[in-house]
């Protein structure tokens, strides 16, 4: 048990997917601009993390390892996000249309988005378990929505900054993301 | 001492310099007729009477010269007999134009005939009462000017159980309600006992602020056999003690729903000079004609209350307290939270005119458009529990939206966030900005 | 097994189980979707500038393939853009004449002078609302740039306290006509070049007071002109913009000046 | 000056107050503690102020200059993220080094954002974090400092007392002295290793009290902080007196009250409702305690600050009032 609530603390606080890590960060600039399209997007990810890291790995262990094509990794683990990935486009479109309005083309990215191939291949790294496999998709993914969701908490009041003219708008947002990564790294010891 | 009844805390609140000492021992002065009066068809909340005179009519005192343009508006009566001289768009305190009747007084100040004294009241029938208020042309004369005949006929099926006196006074500078309790409080009793009679109040109770021990006194000596329950409160001097809602809670420990009104939770709250213009209407039948305003402030040489004829200019009012000391900076019409900015003092005085406030260079205080540093002393202070630093910035971006959905339409615009604003932002103007376009924004829908 | 089969046989193998999994999901999850909206929407020029009515350009397209708007409504995109509309939807194009925005006020600092110092929120809606704004012209342009700041394009310019605008930069949005709270910008024919740059509506003793350049109402203009180009509307000189002109007469008789070419 | 009248929105009168005004007194607030930095540290002390408040408000000026606004430099903020700085800063820093922190908290973590009021992180704990993490040996080498010990026999050590327990704590040993009394009088008053400002409790409540006084900050969230803290250290505690310390040496130890009365309590970049100042401390405190107790760091104050800057745009919009008449559960737009 306790060695799963480390694991979870480890991928949300310590070794944080986006501040500390630096996967992830097209969808974490990009749909950080209001609270209720934050809140999706992370739905989103937690959905296709927690399945990317419930379908790779067997496809690792069970198919490519035993067929000795563990070179084929990345190309099929992006075959299986990608096609998640537009299950939920798909189900979004359907179910809560003005959220798939919101998130635009930031949906689709998550298809190449890095921290969802990233947890696939760290587990594969890291020689996780099928159950810790699962459990660090979902943490990381957890910890992706806590980065998401400060940093657009953090966005509705830069937005109202007045920064000089070269830095408006994405630069900006990319300074707070530094500091905020920095922040982060006060946690850095917390879980071996 | 007075205060017999505990007092509940509202939320929010400041404590300004209150300067009430430059009036506040100058017994009530009777001012002369001016050479002119400018009596506006906008005295009150609603829409403004309708002119019922034409230039060249001679008109007598206590004649209506405007008449209520529907349900909630209020009767313009003749301040005094003369001639009408113009009817003409005019500015009003607040800003935008409305008619008014320019009457050159002849001196005589000849009373229109009918005028019919009932000392009898009690005799009257709740109507009755309600129609010689009515006749009276008498708005609330605190500051929001709400029809006072409106007030005291609440749906039938709404039942009142307490009437409010308000005598808090909480806006800095201004005595003239605390002079009218001083010298007027026997008729002031009266006229709350016709009030209650028409509303079937049992419970009366007088609000005032503790830094008025001698109003407090007066008002308590004057307690009328016949009241039933009736007591003086002694309220925490504070600004806005004097706001409807704030008051409501401090006597009764009653909220008044948001949006709502006091009739909702069985209070109804008049001012005293208001409930002393009852008495006037209906027990000697003469209708409003003149009210009790405060001269004051750094620049005017012998700050006084003034009981001037209404549509008295204020550069009549400012020449029969002495004229100005040096240079002014600021006119103000009313108290320094609430009252509008003037340019000049060619305005003239409505019902609601509660005082005129002339400030020098040293006593104006310059608003900013620094950032705001989230200190958050205006959410502390906002007696609606509001956000204002949050409201304002909104504003500033013209989001509409997020104001409305953090309430702004709840601001009264009593000044305490900007009051408190270190930043020195303009909160109070942002935020009827947004009241207004919000407004504007709901009809377009 | 050759590793290039069993390559093939996996990756194909999770690719068929992928699709059909998106098959059954575009089956039964799929939402119907006119597709000339989205046509439409790339043919607008995205300028979101709302002149036509319409929240932004999407919603402008949807207008126009849902409730059959008319075309003709996008100011910025003008004749390509009306084109490929008629184009692509089969309509004939009726293009719409084109319009600038003019702010009808001249009274600058030097012209037109306040009657108090103003304080507060630089804003035209927030300074006409205190005191009926700070110049003793009732009409006159405040100066605070609310026009300015919504305008897309940065068309207008404030100098000398009053809004200017470029009518070569201008798309035709009327947004600044909606942010006027004096309502003194009025959209004009391009092709129209004479103004009254006045909208006081007082009487010529009270304008003299209050502005230099301000229309006095005294009719002198409306004598030179043959088929009532400029008429009167109360005390207030008024282009017919519907009707050419291309006269100086009323220019020179204005004995205030309020006549301009632009 | 014009001889028009002024007009403007009502209110015509205000408080007196000003944020200049404001600055001046959380200056005034920390002088005790700089005269306790200045007994404990000497010229160091001098130097390390005066190298961070020059730099900031040099910063500051060029940074506006540079950005084509006003100077900006007379509202004070930057004096006191200078000496906030410099008052987190290790008595043997280099010059430099302080100088670069100073750089980065105001152009960096400030004037980038458009100034005072915009920044989202408190700019002199934005500084600190970044010299910690860049230079972490100069960051952490402290001057020489006597362990108080009740029996005569005295330590000499170089490192801090949170520093001592982290390093005992890590080895498994046991605490690396005991805690009474009288150790509790020396920390109160001053005599620890640490940074320069943070050493002196009793010099910093005493500023406190003083901003207390005069209505700049409210208790809510030293409160809050101070209280978490304790509580959290006090269950630690009596779980486990072998390892833990007792809740007054967290109290007393390291940059806790420098954190609780001076850097949380920044207006800037804390909540502004009382609740949300409340939930803001505990909040502080818990990431603290965090921190101490199983992090890699063996303070955590600035850490804990900073990342709680980083959620108070939410807590304020979580701990928005109930505007006055509304209804409990009030319909949510939005």
């Amino acid at each position: 048990m306790t060695e799963y609530v480390l694991l979870i603390i480890g991928a949300v606080l310590v070794n944080n997917f986006v501040l500390t890590r630096f996967l992830g960060i097209c969808p974490f600039l990009g749909v950080s601009k209001k609270l209720p399209t934050a809140l999706g997007m992370c739905g989103a990810v937690v959905f296709v993390m927690t399945a990317a890291a419930l379908v790779t790995w067997p496809l690792q262990h069970l198919v490519l390892e035993p067929l000795g094509l563990a070179y084929l990794q990345t190309i099929a683990f992006i075959l299986v996000i990608a096609s998640f990935v537009q299950l939920v486009d798909i189900a979004m479109k359907k179910f809560v249309p003005p959220l798939h309005a919101a998130l635009g083309i930031f949906l689709p990215l998550i298809t190449t988005n890095c921290a969802v191939l990233g947890v696939s291949v760290l587990n594969v790294q890291l020689q996780y378990g099928f159950l810790k496999a699962v459990v660090f998709g979902f943490a990381a993914s957890l910890g992706f929505s806590l980065a998401l969701i400060i940093f657009t908490g953090l966005r509705e009041k830069i937005d109202r900054a007045n920064p000089p003219k070269a830095f408006q708008g994405v630069a900006i947002a990319l300074v707070t993301a530094g500091l905020l990564s920095l922040a982060f790294m006060g946690f850095a010891g917390l879980v071996k | 001492m007075g205060a017999t009844i505990a007092t509940f805390r509202s939320p929010g609140g400041i404590h300004p310099a209150y300067h009430k000492d430059l009036a506040a021992e100058q017994a009530i002065r009777e001012m002369p007729l001016p050479s002119a009066l400018i009596v506006s068809m906008s005295q009150h909340l609603g829409k403004p009477a309708i002119p019922t005179v034409k230039k060249g009519d001679s008109v007598l005192r206590g004649q209506v010269i405007g008449s209520p343009a529907g349900f909630i508006s209020a009767a313009v009566h003749a301040p005094t007999s003369g001639t009408v001289k113009l009817v003409a768009a005019t500015p009003t305190a607040s800003g935008p134009r409305a008619d008014a009747i320019t009457i050159d007084p002849d001196g005589e100040d000849t009373w229109i005939d009918g005028i019919t004294p009932c000392p009898d009241w009690r005799q009257l029938e709740k109507a009755d009462i309600v129609n010689r208020i009515a006749a009276g042309g008498i708005s609330g004369m605190g500051g929001a000017g709400f029809p006072t005949h409106v007030k005291v006929s609440p749906p039938p099926e709404t039942l009142i159980d307490t009437l409010i006196l308000n005598g808090a006074e909480c806006e800095p500078y201004l005595t003239a309600d605390y002079r009218l309790m001083l010298e007027h409080a026997a008729q002031i009793w009266e006229g709350a006992l016709i009030i209650a009679r028409a509303l079937d109040a049992h419970t009366i109770r007088v609000a005032i602020e503790d830094n008025k021990p001698a109003a407090i006194a007066a008002m308590q000596a004057a307690i009328p056999a016949e009241a039933g329950d009736a007591a003086v409160v002694a309220l925490k001097t504070e600004y806005p003690q004097g706001a409807e809602k704030q008051q409501i809670f401090a006597v009764t420990g009653r909220t008044v729903p948001a949006g709502g009104l006091p009739l909702s939770v069985g209070v109804v709250v008049e001012n005293v000079g208001t409930t002393l213009a009852v008495w006037d209407a209906v027990v000697n039948g003469r209708p409003l004609t003149e009210r009790v305003t405060t001269v004051t402030g750094g620049s005017i040489v012998q700050p006084a209350n003034v009981r001037a004829r209404l549509g008295t200019t204020y550069a009549d009012l400012v020449a029969f307290c002495g004229g100005t000391t040096g240079p002014v900076a600021k006119i103000i019409s009313g108290g320094p939270m609430m009252g509008f900015a003037q340019a000049d003092t060619s305005v003239a005085t409505t019902k609601t005119t509660s005082g005129l406030l002339l400030l020098g260079p040293d006593a104006v205080h310059a608003y900013e458009s620094q950032p705001c540093v989230s200190c958050g002393r205006c959410v502390g202070v906002c007696p609606m529990n509001l956000m204002p630093n949050e409201l304002s910035q909104f504003l500033e971006a013209e989001d509409y939206e997020a104001a409305e959905a953090y309430n702004v339409m709840d601001c009264m615009e009593c000044g305490c966030c900007a009051f408190e604003c270190p930043a020195h932002r303009p909160l109070v103007q942002h935020m009827r900005r947004g009241k207004a376009q919000v407004m504007l924004n709901r009809r377009k829908q | 097994m050759t590793p290039i089969l069993a390559t093939s046989l996996t990756i194909g193998g999770a690719g068929l189980a992928c699709s059909g999994l998106l098959a059954l999901a575009a089956r039964f999850l799929s939402v119907e979707e006119d597709p000339r909206v989205e046509e439409v929407t790339n043919i607008l020029p995205g300028a979101n500038c709302g002149g036509c009515g319409f929240a932004g350009c999407a919603n402008y397209a949807e207008a126009i393939i849902v409730d059959n708007a008319a075309i003709n409504l996008c100011a910025p995109g003008g004749a390509d853009v009306l084109k490929s509309l008629a184009d692509m939807l089969g309509q004939t194009a009726q293009a719409a004449e084109h319009k600038v925005a003019i702010v009808l006020c001249n009274g600058d600092t030097a012209n037109a002078p306040r009657k108090f110092e103003y304080n507060g929120v630089a804003d035209c809606h927030a300074a006409h609302a205190i005191g009926g704004g700070d110049k003793l012209c009732s009409y006159g342009c405040l100066g605070y740039a609310s026009c300015a700041r919504v305008c897309p394009v940065g068309a207008i310019e404030m100098t000398g306290g009053i809004a200017k605008v470029h009518p070569d930069l201008c798309i035709s949005c009327t947004a600044c006509v909606k942010a006027c709270p004096r309502q003194l910008i009025k959209m004009v024919p391009s092709a129209r070049t004479i103004h009254v740059l006045c909208s006081s509506k007082d009487k010529g003793p009270a304008v003299k007071k209050a502005c230099k350049v301000g229309c006095i109402g005294c009719t002198l203009c409306t004598k030179q002109v043959d088929d009532e180009q400029i008429k009167m509307e109360g005390f207030l000189a008024v282009v017919d913009y519907a009707k050419p002109l291309d006269s100086d007469a009323p220019i020179e008789k204005c004995p205030t000046h309020c006549i301009v070419r632009t | 000056m014009s001889d028009l009248t002024i007009v403007s929105s009502s209110p015509h009168a205000h408080s007196g107050t000003s944020v200049q005004r404001i600055m001046l007194d959380v200056i005034v607030a920390m002088l005790p503690a700089l005269a306790a930095a200045i007994y404990f540290f000497g010229w160091d002390a001098v130097r390390l102020v005066s190298a961070c408040v020059l730099a900031c408000v040099a910063a500051e000026a060029v940074a506006r200059k540079w950005m084509g606004r006003d100077l900006g430099v007379y509202d004070l903020s930057a004096v006191i993220t200078g000496m906030l700085l410099a008052f987190n800063l290790p008595p043997s820093l280099p010059t430099w080094m302080a100088v670069v922190g100073s750089v980065f908290a105001i152009v960096i973590a400030k004037q980038l954002f458009g100034g005072i009021g915009y920044n989202p992180f408190n700019p002199a704990l934005a500084g600190r974090v970044m010299l910690l993490i860049s230079f972490p040996v100069f960051m952490t080498s402290w001057s020489q400092w006597v362990i108080p010990a009740p029996i005569g026999i005295d330590a000499v050590t170089t490192a801090t007392p949170l520093g001592l327990v982290k390093t005992a704590v890590l080895s498994g040993g046991a605490l690396p002295f005991t805690f009474n009394s009288s150790t509790a009088l020396q920390l109160f008053l001053g005599n620890q290793n640490g940074c320069i400002g943070e050493v002196s409790a009793a010099a910093l409540l005493l500023g406190g009290l003083y901003l207390l006084w005069r209505r700049c900050i409210s208790w809510h969230i030293p409160g809050a902080y101070l209280g978490t803290v304790a509580i959290f250290s006090g269950i630690l505690w009596l779980l486990n007196p072998e390892q833990n310390l007792s809740p007054l040496f967290h109290v007393l130890a390291g940059g806790l009250m420098l954190g609780a009365l001076f850097m949380a309590t920044d207006m800037v970049t804390s909540p502004v409702t009382k609740r949300g100042m409340l939930v803001f401390g505990a909040g502080c405190g818990v990431l603290t305690m965090l921190i101490r107790k199983w992090g890699g760091y063996p303070e955590g104050v600035s850490f804990a600050i900073i990342l709680m800057n980083a959620i108070t745009p939410l807590i304020n919009r979580a701990t928005r009032p109930r505007v006055f008449g509304g209804v409990k559960s009030g319909k949510k737009t939005s």
